[in-house]
């Protein structure tokens, strides 16, 4: 009975580490092309999934709601890149990491205003029903957003595998001022990433809107990205997922295990003591790039 | 002559659905009573909006500011965090405090906190209501023994404040409780759920707040928990906590001190003569006689009547805020004086002494059906023998901390 | 060689610093003889003491992120334990007199930042700025978990005593702003010492340079973690100001990652290791929003709701975040430093026309 | 394309960096088709200064060119983005090194084609190309370019910047670091390439005696501003020219200097 | 001190004095890149000693392992009478130890006065307290600091700019404020890495005469790598020559001219002090 639950507590883990996945890939992204924390990675998910629920709310099919959602969010990262990058290329990253913080500002006060700061429910679809394999329980729901991650990885995967723009990208958040002396365009780069940070989000914010409902607190769930970001290293995608297993399964297992003997709660910080130290022991997470430095 | 009520509202930020429905259903039946009655008595009620985003220094802020227009009645701040942090003004300012169905416990003691009412509810009777509750479902009070409860609360001090008192409530009734911590935001409850699961409790009590309600009525799908054995408090109960748990929520239950719904006397009014001039504070007309509009009608109700009633004693002018107090003290509505209102059935009726700033309110229990709240119970009081000597606990350690005089109610009443 | 060219720009310098001072001296005048006698009870409450308490905790993370080159998300937790440490001593130690406690404070804090400045030994950039946060979220945890910490208030909420120092009451508002005023004042002067001795050389050199830091004998990781004890220890006195002068009431929920974010915020929009960066992004971020929604209560209140002009000035604000970023990555101080030469420059081209 | 006998021209230009400090002020120089031109000056001459700008690199500096005018193909510069710039064949060669630390020295030598969409093919000979002209860099392929040695960054440098084929090359001090005899090499290479392909050059160096020797012409800049424009010829062999503007031989200003050789 | 030294670690130039540094089968690689191999030499003090040799030659690989930034395979150095498997960095100033870096390793942020005062961190005796309240002790150090911090910007003619952030001068400049912060504390052993590299032919011919200048007054040894043929002929006593890490040749600075070793490797053919024929 006793390991049946061990079972139970570490494949929900599992599962709730994808979720976290999902929105950390979104974070790697940016960080591979200017070696920035996008703090408005949280906006732009709250964003599109508020501008795709209330699209389908006023009576939108779908797809189309789906399809103007993805036009706004390559608006957004095309206006991002125009008013935000352009100007603070070559700057350092803590300053584009304030600029990031003022955008997520820019986006949460435009979603709202222009939506609304009623919380929406959001059905995909999907049943949340409990699946049992050998008296272990599994939602059904977790399984589909697991499938959602990692068709998006093994996409972006192949994507960085099979072109050589994933270079470029590296060469970009190593160098600025040499990516341009070397004539990569940091404009049509930077608004494709972004871009495609909002489609990400998009998909985030949809998986994770059917859950929590579409409100203002979406954009909090980018806390729990963060761990996983340092545990997988922030330039990896491969390191995203790995690091959102983890830290799922480690969350879920010390509150369940730890949890009862030191009060409960600790979700909220384990999994960054967690990652802390791990981090002692790779300082640049388990994929992530090592810092090159000589004298 | 005006009378002011000044609005540390919050319209955006993580709580905001709380805020526009309560402060929009507060505006409506200030609105109503101008437009209907021209004011209390032919006092005109005034108001305006500081925004807070529920930010402690923000209140701190809209407080310090709002104050020094003439005329305050009461403060309404709808937040824990800003009430305490008023709680040393109010009283040098002598003006009400006015928390309903949340706040400081142990405010109720008037003796105590002269200028804070926390109406309504506190967290303790609030809890003992709940544990009354679940004594009627299973057939009275004393087939609690041997039950289990779990109460899952958010992790935060909110969340934690009624940790005690279910102790003490297990204690009495024989039944066993575990108290589960949510961590703050609360989206993500599988590790809680899957403990749950396992302790196989007879009732969950939900102690929620915000995002953390709604995902902790998937999560209980998810691991097959019934969600008509989860009962909800009062910051667990409106429609914006189970719309986004969509089926799951079905059946779902809650504590509230005043129902849900649009069919009451006061709120066709609203609709017709606010709503109908095009005054309504809701963007979104559904939401007229949700639970945090209803709640914000009810709280203006409350107002209103204690200016009434001060105003009976003092005279048809602009009120200071220590007389609203006065009236706040003898705010008491029976039945029949609610129904007058126009609110039969939408609130109970409340008592308000000197000793007691609560009122004796008492609950009712309503169910989600997947499209709205039903009331499911009866108005239900709470267990004050059980309740009232921890609060004069509290409250007297809190006077003898910071040199209160103690108030005697026999002597206020008589000098009144 | 372009020494001449150098010179010039060099020999500008001196005469910029008799301004400065004359710029400070006026500002304390104003601060300790002007404000307390007409300022409102709404200026201080609302306005002063808030901007002084950040200011401080801006300049204690300046410390760290400015100068040492440490960032870090997770700088309210010390203010939290700065409160919480003072809360307990007044209240569980009344013979010891307030300053003492202030200082008591201040080394719990320092202590606690100690100790989550260890990974920075090893950690580098965001990988150690994340780090920070499980310093943010564990004291916050920690405050709301042991009853302890907060007297076992069943709402967690602690409200403080009254604030007295050596017997004088300082209660009122004009009264605590001046408490904070003046412990400012004493912090400023100990922090412009600070960085103007060697020590403070060590910080920056080994934010631009570890290796040569390490080379030219700096004890790198001892001055590592000074960066992290001074700092904490700075803001956990601003988070006692935060608590005792400012709001007078502590609780956990009022240090969470948003406030540390806004202490950064100060930081960076202010202008990295520079002193008066850190007053001025406290300026900017205590009294522009206030700004901002007087303005927009004022021209458009009638037309929408609170609501709506929250969301537009939040949106404001956003904006205005990157377009001082581009206009100056350095922070308000440099840009007001641009500024000030350019007029200088202009008065003096004046003068020196007609003269 | 057409043909522009002036390949770039640079006139008046003045810049500074910040809108407060002045970097450049006043200085124009051409360079023409198929030319080697050598841009002289002391430290803080503003040399580096003028090649930024003319590449359009220097909003990423913080720095603006405040008046003048520069051309390049006939086209103003300050309307093209960088990479606009390099696509139209003027190309440059960052001053300390630049290399993208973390990608081995390969990939560095391919973000530099990246811009010409090279078929594997085609990349693989220009890759042989540049590791004919550098051989050191053909041993150190896979390592990170943040690891090599400071004269194997330089030449990856050099090598990324000749993978894009440019028209004009921009170089900033190209010598410093390499060791003698692959300053010769890479002088000689560009001499060939400028000879059989047309490639034009415009170079700034401390290290005069090289320059001179392999440009047709010279620039010399003084505090931002252009002093001396003429053939390389005249330079080399005007002493009294050489002595004031490049401190040749007599009239030093420190005693110290007059160190003997040991020979 | 050592109490033997092996015949190759004494300097052939100063007769039976003990080396200032000495290296001693020294071996690093990474991965399959050899760095050093078997590198043994010995500088006598007060020696100004060149190392030359190809780009990758291992010449920064030497210094770093000298100055214990990197660890090194096999082998020992010895250093003011102490011999190391691995340098301690942490004590390289406190041992008479200073270098220059071969990118510019600069503190970008603090004046010109600040990074070349920074030199002397390892002197400081005053704490935190001490510091900030101002205690005499502590106010005539950094008094000392500043002076003497001056004194060497005038020696380089770096007043102009003391008040500059260093990250905003000229390259060439920048090159010369970290000399002058290697200087500032008068080291015993000196280890310069093409601290010539980006100057003109004058700024070339002046540093030669500040590094000469401060072996003359101060005694000190200094190790120096330079690319510029003629300088390295013209400045040192001794020429070391590393190629492929290993060392190919050490001798006089006519000796390594006429190497045909050599100048295969490095100096090309008839070379003739090409570069810096002005000095
Ligand atoms: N980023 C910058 N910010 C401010 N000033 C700068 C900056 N870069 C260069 N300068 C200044 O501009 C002037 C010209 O510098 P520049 O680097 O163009 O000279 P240079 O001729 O290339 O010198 P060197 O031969 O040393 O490389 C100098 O006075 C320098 O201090
Ligand atoms: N940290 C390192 N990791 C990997 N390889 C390294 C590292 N440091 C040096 N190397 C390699 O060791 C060899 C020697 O490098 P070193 O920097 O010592 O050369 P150098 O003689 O100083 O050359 P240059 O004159 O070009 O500066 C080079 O091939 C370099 O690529
Ligand atoms: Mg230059
Ligand atoms: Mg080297």
């Amino acid at each position: 009975m006793e390991w049946q639950f061990f079972t139970e507590v570490l494949v929900g883990g599992l599962l709730s580490g994808v979720m976290y996945s999902l929105v950390a890939i979104g974070f790697v992204l940016i960080y591979k092309t200017s070696g920035v924390l996008n703090f408005a990675q949280g906006a732009l998910l709250l964003f599109a999934a508020l501008t795709f629920v209330s699209l389908t709310e006023r009576g939108l099919p779908g797809w189309a709601a789906i399809l103007l959602t993805l036009a706004a969010m390559t608006v957004i990262g095309a206006a991002i890149e125009r008013a935000v990058l352009r100007p603070l290329v070559n700057q350092p990253p803590i300053t584009l990491f304030m600029a990031t913080l003022g955008v997520s500002y820019v986006i949460e006060g435009a979603a709202q205003l222009l939506w609304g700061t009623q919380v929406h429910g959001l059905d995909l679809g999907i049943d949340d029903l409990p699946l049992e394999f050998g008296g272990v329980l599994v939602s059904s729901f977790d399984l589909f957003a697991a499938a959602v991650a990692g068709a998006m990885v093994a996409a972006l995967t192949l994507f960085f595998r099979y072109t050589r723009i994933g270079l470029g990208f590296r060469a970009v958040a190593d160098d600025q001022l040499a990516a341009l002396a070397v004539g990569l365009s940091l404009d049509r780069i930077w608004t494709a990433v972004w871009t495609a940070a909002g489609v990400v989000a998009l998909v985030a914010g949809l998986v994770w809107g059917a859950r929590l409902g579409v409100q203002f607190s979406l954009s909090l769930v980018v806390l729990k990205a963060l761990p996983v970001l340092v545990l997988g290293g922030f330039d990896s995608i491969a390191g995203a997922i790995v690091g959102g297993l983890i830290v799922g399964a480690v969350e879920k297992l010390a509150e369940v295990y730890i949890g009862p003997f030191v009060g409960g709660g600790i979700e909220g910080w384990i999994a960054y003591v967690a990652a802390l130290g791990f981090l002692l022991i790779r300082p640049s997470g388990l994929f992530g790039a090592k810092l090159v430095e000589r004298v | 002559d005006e009378q002011y009520f000044p609005l540390q509202s919050y319209r955006v930020g993580p709580y905001a659905a709380g805020g526009t429905g309560f402060f929009g259903g507060f505006i409506d039946y200030l609105t109503l009573v101008n437009t209907r009655d021209g004011g209390v008595n032919g006092v005109k009620l005034t108001w305006d909006e500081c925004e807070t985003q529920y930010e402690v220094e923000r209140g701190v802020e809209c407080y310090k500011r709002q104050k020094n227009r003439p005329g305050v009645a009461a403060w309404n701040p709808l937040s824990v965090g800003i009430a305490y942090a008023m709680i040393d003004d109010v009283g040098r300012d002598k003006v009400p405090l006015i928390t309903v169905n949340h706040g400081r416990t142990d405010s109720t003691d008037g003796r105590v906190f002269k200028y804070v009412f926390p109406l309504l509810l506190n967290p303790y009777s609030e809890s003992s209501g709940i544990v009354n509750y679940i004594g009627t479902r299973e057939g009275g009070l004393e087939k609690l023994k041997g039950k289990k409860i779990v109460v899952l609360y958010h992790g935060s001090p909110y969340g934690k404040e009624t940790i005690p008192i279910y102790q003490l409530l297990a204690e009495k009734y024989g039944f066993s409780v575990e108290q589960v911590e949510v961590p703050h935001p609360g989206n993500e409850q599988q590790s809680q759920w899957l403990s749950i699961r396992r302790t196989k409790p007879d009732y969950v009590v939900l102690r929620g707040w915000g995002v953390m309600n709604p995902v902790a009525l998937k999560t209980a799908q998810k691991v097959g928990f019934p969600a008509d054995r989860i009962i909800g408090n009062v910051w667990s109960n409106s429609e914006e906590d189970v719309i986004p748990a969509g089926d799951a929520a079905k059946g779902y239950t809650a504590i509230t001190t005043q129902a849900s719904g649009a069919d009451y006397p006061v709120l066709q009014e609203i609709a017709k003569t606010v709503y109908g001039a095009g005054k309504g504070n809701l963007d979104d007309k559904k939401r007229i006689g949700s639970v945090y509009h209803n709640l914000g009608i009810v709280n203006g109700i409350l107002n209103v009547e204690a200016v009434r009633i001060a105003q009976d004693k003092f005279g048809k002018r602009t009120l200071t805020g220590d007389e609203v107090r006065w009236g706040f003290e003898h705010l008491r509505l029976d039945p029949a004086r609610v129904e007058a209102l126009g609110a039969k059935g939408l609130f109970h009726s409340i008592n308000v002494s000197v000793a007691n700033h609560e009122g004796e309110g008492r609950v009712t229990f309503q169910q989600w059906d997947g499209a709205k709240w039903k009331v499911v119970s009866d108005w239900i009081a709470p267990d004050w023998a059980l309740l009232r000597p921890i609060i004069e606990k509290s409250s007297l350690a809190y006077a003898a901390e910071h040199g209160i005089q103690v108030r005697d109610p026999a002597a206020e009443d008589a000098s009144n | 060689m372009t020494d001449l060219a150098l010179e010039k720009t060099a020999a500008a310098a001196p005469h910029r610093a008799s301004p400065a001072l004359l710029g400070i001296g006026a500002l304390l005048i104003v601060a300790y003889g002007v404000l307390p006698l007409v300022a409102s009870e709404y200026l201080f409450d609302a306005i002063l003491t808030p901007f002084l308490a950040l200011a401080l905790a801006g300049l204690g993370l300046n410390i760290l992120t400015g100068y040492a080159g440490q960032v870090s998300l997770g700088s309210s937790a010390f203010m939290a334990v700065g409160a919480y440490a003072a809360y307990n001593l007044a209240l569980r130690l009344p013979g010891v007199p307030f300053l003492v406690d202030i200082l008591l404070a201040g080394l719990v804090a320092a202590a606690v930042g100690l100790l989550f400045g260890l990974p920075s030994l090893r950690l580098r950039g965001f990988y150690l700025a994340v780090s920070t946060l499980a310093a943010q979220f564990f004291v916050q945890w920690v405050f709301n978990k042991v009853g302890w910490f907060s007297n076992n208030s069943p709402s967690g909420i602690v409200t403080v005593p009254p604030l007295s120092v050596a017997g004088l009451p300082l209660d009122s508002s004009a009264g605590r702003y001046l408490f904070a005023l003046g412990v400012v004042t004493a912090v400023t002067l100990a922090v412009w010492r600070l960085v103007e001795s060697p020590t403070g050389r060590a910080l920056v050199a080994l934010r631009d340079h570890e290796t040569a830091a390490r080379v030219i004998g700096i004890p790198v990781l001892r001055v590592k973690l000074l960066a992290f004890a001074v700092s904490s220890f700075i803001i956990g006195v601003a988070g006692v100001l935060w608590a005792f002068a400012y709001l007078r009431t502590v609780e956990p929920a009022g240090f969470n990652l948003d406030r540390s974010f806004q202490i950064l915020f100060i930081v960076i929009i202010g202008g990295l290791a520079s002193l008066r960066g850190a007053f001025l992004g406290a300026a900017l971020i205590v009294v522009f929003p206030l700004l901002l929604s007087r303005l927009g209560e004022a021209l458009l209140g009638g037309l929408f709701d609170s609501g709506v002009l929250e969301m537009s000035q939040r949106i404001v604000l956003g904006l205005l975040i990157v377009t001082f970023l581009i206009a100056e990555p350095a922070g308000l101080a440099a840009l007001l430093d641009r500024l000030w030469n350019r007029a200088w420059n202009w008065i003096s081209g004046r003068f020196r026309r007609t003269g | 394309m057409t043909i522009h006998e002036v390949l770039l021209s640079l006139d008046g230009v003045e810049a500074t960096y910040n809108h407060a400090i002045r970097a450049l002020s006043g200085v124009s120089l051409t360079v023409r088709t198929k030319e080697i031109v050598a841009l002289l000056g002391a430290n803080g001459a503003g040399k580096t200064t003028a090649l930024k700008a003319l590449s359009g690199l220097l909003p990423a500096e913080r720095g603006q060119i405040a008046a003048g005018s520069i051309v390049y193909d006939g086209e103003d510069v300050t309307r093209r983005s960088p990479a606009e710039l390099v696509r139209a064949g003027l190309v440059q060669v960052l001053e300390g090194r630049h290399c993208f630390r973390s990608l081995t020295v390969e990939d560095n030598l391919i973000v530099g084609g990246q811009v010409r969409g090279l078929d594997r093919a085609a990349l693989r000979s220009e890759l042989e190309r540049i590791y004919a002209l550098f051989p050191r860099l053909r041993d150190r392929r896979r390592i990170p370019a943040g690891l090599t040695s400071g004269g194997e960054q330089q030449m990856t440098a050099i090598g990324r910047a000749l993978m894009a084929r440019p028209r004009l090359l921009v170089l900033d001090e190209p010598s410093m670091g390499l060791a003698p005899m692959v300053v010769e090499g890479i002088f000689a290479a560009l001499k060939r390439l400028n000879r059989e392909e047309g490639l034009s050059i415009l170079v700034a160096e401390q290290n005069s005696t090289v320059a001179l020797r392999h440009a047709d012409r010279a620039s010399v800049l003084e505090t931002g501003r252009t002093v001396l424009d003429g053939s390389a010829a005249d330079l080399r062999d005007r002493d009294d020219i050489k002595a004031f503007y490049l401190g040749f031989g007599v009239g030093s200003s420190t005693a110290a200097a007059t160190t003997p050789t040991a020979a | 001190m050592p109490a033997v030294l092996s015949e190759a670690f004494v300097s052939p130039a100063a007769g039976t004095v003990p080396s200032a540094l000495a290296v001693e089968a020294l071996s690093l690689s990474f991965g399959g890149v050899t760095a050093l191999s078997d590198i043994s030499f010995a500088v006598a003090p007060g020696e100004i000693r060149a190392v030359i040799g190809p780009n990758g030659a291992g010449k920064s690989s030497l210094l770093n392992v000298v100055s214990g930034l990197y660890q090194p395979d096999r082998g020992r150095v010895w250093l003011g009478g102490h011999s190391f498997a691995a340098v301690p960095t942490d004590r390289l100033a406190k041992l008479g130890v200073s270098r220059t870096f071969q990118n510019l390793a600069l503190f970008k942020g603090l004046s010109v006065l600040d990074n070349v005062a920074a030199g002397l961190s390892h002197r400081l005796r005053a704490g935190l307290f001490a510091q900030v309240i101002g205690l005499p002790a502590a106010r005539r150090e950094r008094a000392e600091g500043y002076a003497r911090a001056e004194e060497l910007l005038a020696f380089l003619h770096l007043d102009g700019v003391r008040d500059r952030p260093a990250g905003t001068l000229p390259y060439g400049m920048q090159k010369r404020v970290e000399l002058a912060r290697a200087l500032v504390a008068r080291p015993r052993l000196l280890l310069l890495d093409e601290p010539m590299a980006g100057m003109t032919l004058t700024e070339k011919r002046d540093l030669s005469g500040h590094i000469r200048a401060a072996r003359d007054d101060l005694g000190t040894t200094i190790v120096l790598i330079e690319h510029d043929v003629g300088v390295v002929m013209g400045l040192s006593d001794r020429i070391a020559v590393l190629d492929y890490g290993r060392l190919i040749a050490d001798g006089t600075p006519d000796q390594i001219r006429n190497d045909p070793v050599v100048i295969d490797a490095y100096l090309g053919v008839a070379h003739d002090l090409e570069a810096g024929e002005g000095i």
